[in-house]
């Protein structure tokens, strides 16, 4: 077999991969889609593994490191997006805005925020509902 | 016979004492994780003296290593010289580097623990020392690791353990976010990086670096745009690592959602692991591709200076977090500056003074750490009293606690590079001087513009220190292992200022 | 004492005293007087001795090198021969007679000890100027000359006429002197050092490449230093200073001191024939237009100072036909009795009340209230007018017979041209200014109407020193026989033709304004004018003060008055508007110079604030900028921050392999 | 003589580090604030001694040598080397400087400038102190740019925290327009260090095979010379300073004007005229424009501020005039002539000397009237300074006859050796292009003296109407006259006996021009 079918097929892969990161907005379809990227860029080792007759086999050797290496991502992915989920409610990527410094509508909103945080601060020890209450604000 | 020898030849002799540093860490935090579970809570921080200690042993098994140049995991036969585990000065002096970082991070981290455990808001210290030293081992082996393989390896074990860390504060909903987008963008990093691995692979075969570097050189015709397309992906990973300018985008919300210690963890040794992988792929492994990946890297470098100071430029002192937040900002600016001379070293004629030029990133980023450090020591003090970290809560520190407002000032100018950080500036000067050296006169340019943008914010903290506070100045107690990161990252920053020649004698003779 | 220590002595006493009078002014007033005149009657005395020491035959040279420069060094020298001997008594006798009016003049003026020294720096200036052997050395008292003049005629800086004519005397004079550093520095390049002696070897050696440019640069700072027509119009205006320093400086010194240094350096000047005819034609108009101009005055004092100007123009037209002789009689005998006009002029000030000879034209016997200065004015205005057995006499004639000799071709070292112009401007001047000088007697001593105040006999301090200058004013033109051995030698006797021309054209001009004086005289009954000052019996300074401040108000303008019975209205008919103001030169020169510095400096305003500091405002915003555009990128979406990820890597591979390929 | 030289520079920084502590109990005077003013006079104090003594023990016989140098190796990856020595050239501008400081910690012990603590106010001068006498005595390029950055955050907090109005952003358009300088002039250096092989300035000077090809003279002069040019100000450049001395208070500016000024004609006269001389050649005419354009465009700027209705601000005024003056020292600089350099150095002591005292006295009449605004101070036709208070009128008089460059005074001798080397410019200069530089130049001292004159009309002379008892101002108190008397008779001495200055550059000059042969 040419070396051009696995090489296409893994470059076809790698793109759908990305095409799904990047489209989806549901974070477990994302981890999905880096999974296929990295499956992906597994044919294409062991493809050229196969090609080059490579004595020492390193091409399939990467190929189990990444496969290790997916399943602890996919692991500790799982694990934030369940962290995500349970803090939010929601597991759409794209309305995580809060770490972000709002540009413009939230400038002062944010300001504000704070201020307000700061002023009723001290006066009573912030349990961390209101804590988390007012870094939403 | 025969079967003994050959079972003996399929056996690797493994030199241990080489790879003790980064076994050592790996091994005491595999304790701290089973110990975790035995303790109860109250004894908790144990685990955290006891990572010490293991940090503290493994930079102690560096001092063997110094003399002689050690090598293991050697491919047997005829092409004996390519091993993947390799201990030169420039790895030790890496391994420095991150396990010290490491170190004054567990020293903050420490108090940030039990400041969580005291407001009772949860924070696992078992996983925490767990995934630190982790994270700490992959960092330690990636200086070493010399092909591919071990490379990629050994930035997903530093990487991994990272996101964990970030998103570590259960029921913070922003630290959870972090760590969301910390994961994705550093997967999707990693997935091009192997891509890019994958082609190396096809055009040279090898995946060890010296072995690809010889390749290279004759690969046939149709190959080599792969070839060319491989090294470019290749460097997005490890570009993502330093937080070059279009992979940036992760920086300010992943510090600003993580504990603070895993920001100052991140933004050192993230950042070494990022530009000690560019180094060993492209000095020792694409010399043959300086032409691609010169010019590449003093674009990146550029964009990288100019988006990081700009932006930190904008950083309104009233917004919330906004401390971190210039902190990351600079943080980017300066690993534009750490990537000059990487780039220079493309533009350098091969084979004479190669390792001289990227010397002096390893001299730039010995400075940045201590100094870097320092300042997020600092911030983690004003953190515990101020809880939104806003630039504005530092306003009359001077009089709070002077000694800490002089510091900070200090590890400020030292960023900044104008005296009285007298270290920083001799560092940026080997830096420019990289760059006047390769002949890029547009980059030094760039360069002198970015310092003085970068004086404007770096100085307007600076100021503020010293105005007079509004409210009362509260005098508060300062925590014994902040107090011993603040005061070890001064020392050594001043210490430095006195002599450079102890950080930039890596910029002289080269890191063989 | 050799006679080098004794020419050091000269100078430096005046500068001790001028030291010691500011810094212990206002400690220890009793001692000021005695530092005022006593070194300028010592070093009048050391400077006697030098003359006589040096006696016409050998300059007396001395050097010591005062600093290297890196190519042409400067010396502290001395060239001390005939000319700058006699100068220098001619300055030690007037600045001893002005220190010793001034202690009676300015009596209870309280500034009088700041006064008092830089009248004595002035005179160590001068002193230096005189004795200097290096010309940097000479640019260096010239210029002290110059501060000390603006700071003496701003003395009454409570007026705004002094306080604007300080500042035009500064300023004009410091023009002209910008052209003659130049002019310096041209000379020092050829001759390779700025020693006289040397300057001159190399002239006699034909060394200069640009004679005619050096010497009309030189020329400049020379017609702004002795105010000769182009740069002239700051010397009337500079009559708002006291009297005593119009009588040192702006009679005998200073205005000199230009005319002195081309006698020194007569040789560079006479090396450009075209040179020597700017210089004629310069003096032509000078002693024209200020005669002129003299004749419709109405203050006494800027009657005096055109007649100056005039004056002076005799010397530079001497000068321009090549005879330094004559020049320097002229400049002795005229600072004589010019000097002695003035102080004359300051007592009738302080008698009279006023300024104005409209005002003293309607007083009785003014002339019985102050007859010292009666009678030595009278003697000072006829060797003014150069009438026969007077010392002006014999100085003019010299002049007019020097450039009769030039016009009838014998002289060989001026052109015929030269010697013309001077002549025929000479007799015309002559005419005019016996004219005015008639016409400034009549006025002041021949008054009619009301009785003149009277305020008592005015302090002996001023009358003696009048009778003190009246002597020379009388007796000079006796030394005519003797004085050409102190110079170089040409016979200044007078010839026969032009001592007839001219004492007939003088009598004729006085002839002309006695009747028209009879003519208007009738009028002056009719049209009452006069504006007295308001503290008769204070100090001179004081009441001249007054005086100058009220002129302007009470009679339209600071020069002329509104007098029908002016015999100088009826004489100069139309021209007497314009001869008043100076013929608009002012105009002009603000015109010419100052609306364009001003337009300049609005310019150079609008330039910094509108066009530099833009740029430098904008280098600021625009990272601001750029930092908003960044900071807008940062939405915080992640899919965003994904999609720049790969967009990212995408062009950096394409752009990488295709800088590759292109390289490669 | 090498430990004085080292005390001078490193004296300063370990009184700084003294003056942040709490005040050792024997100093302790009236209030710790005394205490500290007090300590800071004294330090100041043995550092001029010692740089007199440094003086006098200097060998006057070869000014051209290098003497008390002190040479060890600091950072050999760098190849940077604390290399400290002086000669003709350095000494006059070390102890100038040591002198202005000594004189503003005097004043400022009697008179603390408003603003918060004396302790942080006189580490920073002492810093600043330190910055100024390393960057004349030190003799190595990376440690010229390091002093060079030394002396900008301690003069930024000067002005932001003790200035006037508009002081942050006068302290923010100083620090970052004079940074963005020296970083070019740094990349400049390293280009030269790199080339050459060593970043030691005499070895540069004196090594006359010329490693340094002239097309890399050129960029380097480019690089370095638009640094100094930033801190001389040269004419395009100059807008951060009228600002600056604007804001910042009397001791600030004195010091700003008196020896941060020097630094850039300094650095112009030690490294670029003999390391670079063909990249000088090629800019000398370029040079000599704009700074015969800043000599006409400081003297206009200056008319325009003092024309009645301007509301134009004195010490503004007095920036431009340094603006102006600078640009003789660039035009002698220009004509790469002894002559010329040796007018330079001397108009820059001069300069030193009159600008410091003219601040000073500007300085004191703003502390009396409260305004420094030349319109409020002379309401429609003068202050009558003289009539108000006679020693400070009589004062500034002399201060502004000195400034216009009368002879016998210091001014005039630089600017007028200025001229005459611009006369005669080195022979590969064009000399009909200096010829009109140098009548433009002597144009523009005319222009000095008119607005000077004219600050002293409105200033010093005015009605004094006796019918309203003018309001006596406070003449001149006894510590103004100790800070100012030094000043003023330093000014006559360099005025009547230049040999004093010219005698010590001469040689130096003379050597440095000939690329360190003869």
């Amino acid at each position: 077999m040419h070396l051009a079918y696995p090489a296409v097929l893994a470059v076809l892969l790698f793109c759908v991969g990305l095409y799904g990161v990047l489209a989806r907005r549901n974070a477990i379809l994302v981890l999905m889609s880096v999974e296929l990227m990295l499956n992906a860029v597994n044919l294409n080792l062991v493809a050229f593994d196969v090609w080059l007759r490579d004595t020492l086999h390193s091409g399939q050797a990467l190929t189990l490191f990444t496969i290790a290496i997916a399943a602890a991502e996919i692991g500790i992915g799982l694990a934030i997006v369940l962290a995500v989920y349970r803090n939010r409610g929601t597991s759409a990527v794209d309305d995580l805005r809060d770490t972000a410094e709002r540009p413009d509508d939230g400038g002062d909103g944010d300001g504000v925020g704070p201020e307000g945080a700061a002023a009723e601060e001290p006066d009573e020890p912030a349990p961390g509902a209101s804590q988390k209450a007012e870094a939403t604000a | 016979m025969i079967a003994a020898e050959s079972t003996a030849s399929l056996i690797q002799s493994v030199d241990w004492v080489a790879v003790a540093p980064p076994t050592i860490v790996a091994v005491v935090g595999l304790a701290v994780l089973v110990a975790d579970l035995f303790l109860s809570e109250r004894n908790k921080h144990v685990l955290g003296w006891v990572s010490l200690a293991g940090l503290v042993a493994a930079g102690l098994f560096l001092l063997p290593l110094t003399d002689s140049h050690r090598s293991t995991f050697c491919l047997s036969g005829p092409r004996a010289t390519a091993c993947s585990y390799t201990v030169d000065e420039f790895t030790l002096v890496i391994q420095l580097l991150v396990i010290g970082g490491a170190l004054l991070t567990a020293l903050l981290s420490m108090t940030a623990l039990k400041d969580a455990r005291n407001a009772d808001k949860d924070l696992p210290e078992g996983e925490y020392w767990f995934l630190l030293l982790s994270s700490a081992a992959g960092a330690a082996l990636l200086p070493a690791s010399r092909d591919l393989a071990t490379l990629v390896v050994a930035l997903e074990v530093a990487s991994l353990p990272a996101f964990a860390l970030v998103g570590l504060k259960r029921g913070d909903k922003r630290s959870s976010e972090a760590a969301l987008k910390f994961f994705l963008s550093s997967v999707t990093a990693t997935a091009v990086t192997l891509l890019g691995v994958s082609f190396v692979y096809a055009a040279t075969g090898t995946m060890h670096l010296t072995e690809v570097g010889e390749k290279l050189g004759n690969v046939d015709g149709q190959l080599d745009t792969l070839a060319q397309t491989g090294v470019v992906l290749t460097l997005v990973g490890f570009a993502f690592k330093v937080a070059a300018v279009p992979f940036h985008f992760w920086v300010p919300d992943t510090y600003v959602g993580a504990p603070l210690p895993v920001a100052a963890y991140l933004s050192v040794v993230g950042k070494a692991v990022g530009f000690t992988g560019l180094i060993l792929v492209t000095v020792v492994a694409f010399p043959e591709y300086a032409d691609v990946w010169g010019p590449a890297l003093a674009a990146l470098a550029a964009l990288t200076m100019t988006i990081g100071n700009v932006a930190a430029l904008r950083q309104q002192s009233t917004r919330a977090y906004s401390a971190v937040r210039l902190l990351a900002w600079s943080s980017v600016g300066q690993a534009g500056y750490l990537l000059v001379p990487i780039a220079a070293a493309g533009y350098a004629d091969r084979h004479t003074d190669v390792l001289e030029t990227t010397g002096a990133t390893v001299a730039y980023a010995l400075m940045y750490a201590a100094v870097n450090l320092g300042a997020f020591a600092v911030a983690a003090l004003v953190g515990r009293t101020q809880k939104l970290n806003r630039v504005s809560d530092y306003r009359g520190l001077y009089a709070k606690s002077p000694l800490s407002a002089l510091v900070l000032a200090f590890f400020l100018l030292c960023l900044a590079g104008l005296p009285p950080g007298i270290i920083g500036l001799f560092a940026k000067v080997t830096v420019f001087s990289t760059a006047v050296d390769a002949g890029l006169g547009w980059l030094a340019v760039v360069m002198a513009a970015n310092v003085v943008i970068a004086l404007y914010y770096y100085l307007q903290w600076t100021a503020l220190l010293f105005r007079a506070p509004e409210g009362e100045p509260a005098k508060h107690h300062i925590p014994a292992p902040l107090t011993a990161a603040i005061a070890v990252t001064a020392v050594l920053g001043v210490a430095l200022s006195g002599a450079p020649q102890l950080v930039l004698q890596f910029a002289e003779h080269g890191v063989r | 004492m050799t006679t080098t220590t004794l020419a050091v002595l000269v100078p430096l006493l005046p500068f001790l005293g001028a030291v010691a009078g500011l810094l212990l002014g206002r400690t220890v007033p009793g001692l000021v007087r005695p530092l005022a005149v006593l070194p300028a009657l010592t070093s009048l005395g050391l400077a006697a001795v030098v003359a006589v020491r040096q006696g016409g035959d050998a300059a007396v040279d001395a050097a010591t090198q005062l600093t290297p420069t890196g190519s042409v060094p400067i010396d502290l020298a001395l060239h001390i021969d005939g000319f700058a001997a006699l100068v220098a008594v001619l300055v030690g006798v007037v600045a001893s007679c002005v220190q010793i009016y001034s202690t009676a003049y300015l009596r209870d003026d309280p500034r009088y000890p700041s006064y008092a020294a830089l009248v004595s720096l002035f005179t160590s200036a001068m002193l230096l100027v005189v004795y200097s052997g290096d010309l940097m050395v000479l640019l260096v008292g010239w210029e002290i000359m110059g501060i000390c003049s603006y700071f003496l005629v701003g003395h009454y800086w409570e007026t705004p006429e002094a306080r604007a004519a300080s500042l035009k005397a500064f300023l004009v004079t410091k023009l002209g002197d910008v052209p003659f550093l130049i002019g310096l520095f041209a000379l020092a390049v050829d001759a390779g050092s700025f020693r006289i002696t040397e300057i001159l070897a190399t002239v006699a050696q034909g060394g200069l490449d640009h004679p005619t440019l050096i010497a009309l640069l030189l020329l400049a700072g020379v017609a702004g230093k002795s105010a000769q027509f182009p740069l002239h119009t700051w010397l009337p205006d500079a009559m708002a200073g006291p009297t005593p320093v119009s009588a040192l400086i702006h009679a005998a010194t200073m205005v000199a001191a230009g005319v002195y240094f081309v006698a020194r350096l007569l040789p560079v000047f006479a090396a450009s024939a075209a040179a020597l005819v700017v210089l004629a034609v310069m003096a032509a108009v000078t002693m024209a237009g200020s005669a002129l101009a003299a004749l419709a005055q109405d203050d006494i004092k800027r009657v005096l100072a055109y007649s100056t100007i005039g004056q002076l123009g005799y010397m530079t037209g001497a000068l321009a036909v090549g005879d330094r002789g004559a020049a320097v009689f002229h400049l002795l005998s005229h600072g004589a009795f010019k000097a002695l006009l003035f102080l004359a002029a300051g007592v009738i000030i302080h008698a009279a009340g006023t300024n104005s000879l409209a005002a003293m034209s309607r007083m009785k016997d003014l002339r019985d209230r102050v007859p010292d200065a009666y009678w030595t004015m009278t003697v000072a205005l006829l060797a003014l007018a150069a009438i026969p057995p007077f010392s002006g006499f014999f100085s003019k004639e010299a002049v007019l017979g020097a450039a009769e000799h030039t016009a009838t071709g014998h002289a060989d070292s001026a052109p015929a041209a030269a010697g013309w112009i001077v002549l025929v401007a000479g007799l015309v001047a002559a005419l005019l200014t016996a004219a005015y000088a008639t016409r400034l007697w009549l006025l002041a001593f021949r008054g009619r109407g009301a009785e003149a105040p009277d305020h008592g006999r005015q302090p002996v301090a001023m009358t003696a020193v009048l009778w003190v200058l009246a002597v020379p004013s009388l007796a000079f033109g006796v030394t005519v026989g003797v004085l050409p051995d102190w110079f170089d030698g040409h016979k200044l006797a007078p010839t026969l033709t032009t001592s007839v021309l001219g004492t007939g054209v003088a009598l004729v001009g006085a002839l002309v304004t006695y009747g028209a004086w009879r003519h208007t005289t009738a009028l002056a009954a009719r049209v009452p004018i006069g504006a007295v000052a308001a503290h008769p019996d204070a100090d001179g300074g004081q009441v001249e003060a007054e005086a100058i401040a009220t002129h302007a108000p009470a009679y339209g303008n600071v020069a002329s008055a509104p007098d029908p019975a002016d015999p100088g209205r009826l004489l100069l008919g139309p021209l007497h508007r314009h001869a008043a103001v100076g013929f608009h030169l002012d105009a002009l020169y603000a015109a010419l110079f100052v609306r364009p510095v001003q337009a300049g400096a609005r310019l150079v305003r609008f330039l910094d604030r509108e066009v530099v500091d833009t740029y430098v405002r904008g280098a600021g915003t625009a990272p601001r900028w750029l930092g908003a555009a960044v900071r807008r990128a940062q939405t915080g979406n992640v899919q965003t921050y994904l999609s720049a990820l790969l967009a990212g890597t995408v062009v950096l591979a394409v752009a990488a392999v295709l800088v590759a390929t292109a390289g490669a | 003589m090498q430990f004085l030289l080292a005390l001078i520079v490193v004296g300063p920084l370990v009184g700084a580090a003294a003056a942040l502590l709490p005040a050792p109990p024997g100093l302790k005077g009236k209030s710790p604030d005394q205490a500290v003013l007090r300590h800071g006079v004294t330090v100041t104090g043995v550092i001029l001694v010692a740089a007199i003594v440094l003086a006098l023990g200097f060998d006057h016989d070869h000014p051209s040598k290098m003497q008390a140098t002190t040479d060890i190796s600091w950072i050999p990856a760098l190849d940077v080397r604390i290399h400290l020595g002086i000669d003709g050239i350095s000494l006059p501008l070390l102890v100038l400087t040591a002198l202005l400081t000594f004189l503003c910690a005097l004043y400022s012990y009697f008179k603390m400038p408003a603003g918060p603590s004396p302790k942080a106010f006189v580490a920073l001068i002492l810093v600043l102190e330190s910055g100024t006498l390393a960057t004349f005595a030190v003799l190595d390029l990376l440690l010229f740019f390091l002093a060079f950055e030394m002396v900008l955050i301690p003069m930024y907090f000067l002005i932001a925290r003790w200035g006037g109005a508009q002081r942050t952003q006068a302290a923010w358009k100083f620090i970052l327009y004079t940074l963005l300088g020296s970083v070019v002039m740094l990349l400049g250096l390293l280009l030269i260090g790199l080339r050459a092989g060593t970043f030691d300035m005499v070895a540069l000077a004196t090594d006359n095979d010329r490693q340094l090809s002239t097309s890399v003279q050129v960029i380097a002069v480019l690089a370095i010379g638009i640094g100094l040019a930033v801190k001389t100000p040269m004419w395009p450049l100059h807008s951060w300073l009228p600002d600056a001395h604007t804001a910042a208070p009397t001791v600030g500016s004195v010091l700003l004007a008196g020896v941060l000024l020097k630094m850039g004609t300094y650095g112009f006269v030690r490294i670029l005229l003999p390391i670079a001389p063909d990249g000088m050649e090629t800019f000398a005419p370029y040079l000599a424009a704009f700074a015969v354009v800043g000599i006409i465009y400081g003297s206009l700027a200056c008319l325009a501020l003092a024309r009645p209705g301007a509301k134009g601000d004195l010490k503004r005024l007095i920036a431009y005039s340094s603006v102006g003056h600078m640009g003789f020292v660039l035009l002698g600089i220009s004509t790469m002539t002894p002559t010329g350099v040796n007018g330079a150095l001397f108009a820059n002591i001069a300069h030193g000397l009159i600008t410091g005292l003219l601040f000073f006295l500007v300085g004191a009449l703003k502390d009396r009237t409260g305004t420094s605004d030349l319109d409020t101070l002379a309401k429609e036709s003068g202050a009558a300074l003289y009539g108000k208070a006679p020693r400070l009128g009589g004062l500034l008089a002399f201060g502004a006859v000195a400034s216009l460059g009368l002879p016998g005074l210091a001014g005039f001798w630089g600017e007028m050796l200025a001229l005459f080397g611009a006369f005669k410019p080195a022979d590969d200069l064009s000399r009909p292009a200096f010829l009109t530089f140098m009548a433009i130049a002597a144009f523009g001292t005319l222009l000095t003296a008119a607005y000077m004159l004219i600050v002293v009309r409105r200033v010093c002379m005015g009605p004094t109407s006796e019918t309203q008892e003018t309001p006596r101002l406070a003449d001149v108190q006894g510590y103004e006259f100790a800070a100012w008397t030094p000043l003023v008779a330093l000014t006559v001495l360099a005025g009547l006996w230049p040999a004093a200055l010219l005698g010590l550059t001469d040689p130096a000059v003379q050597q440095l021009l000939a690329g360190g042969k003869s």
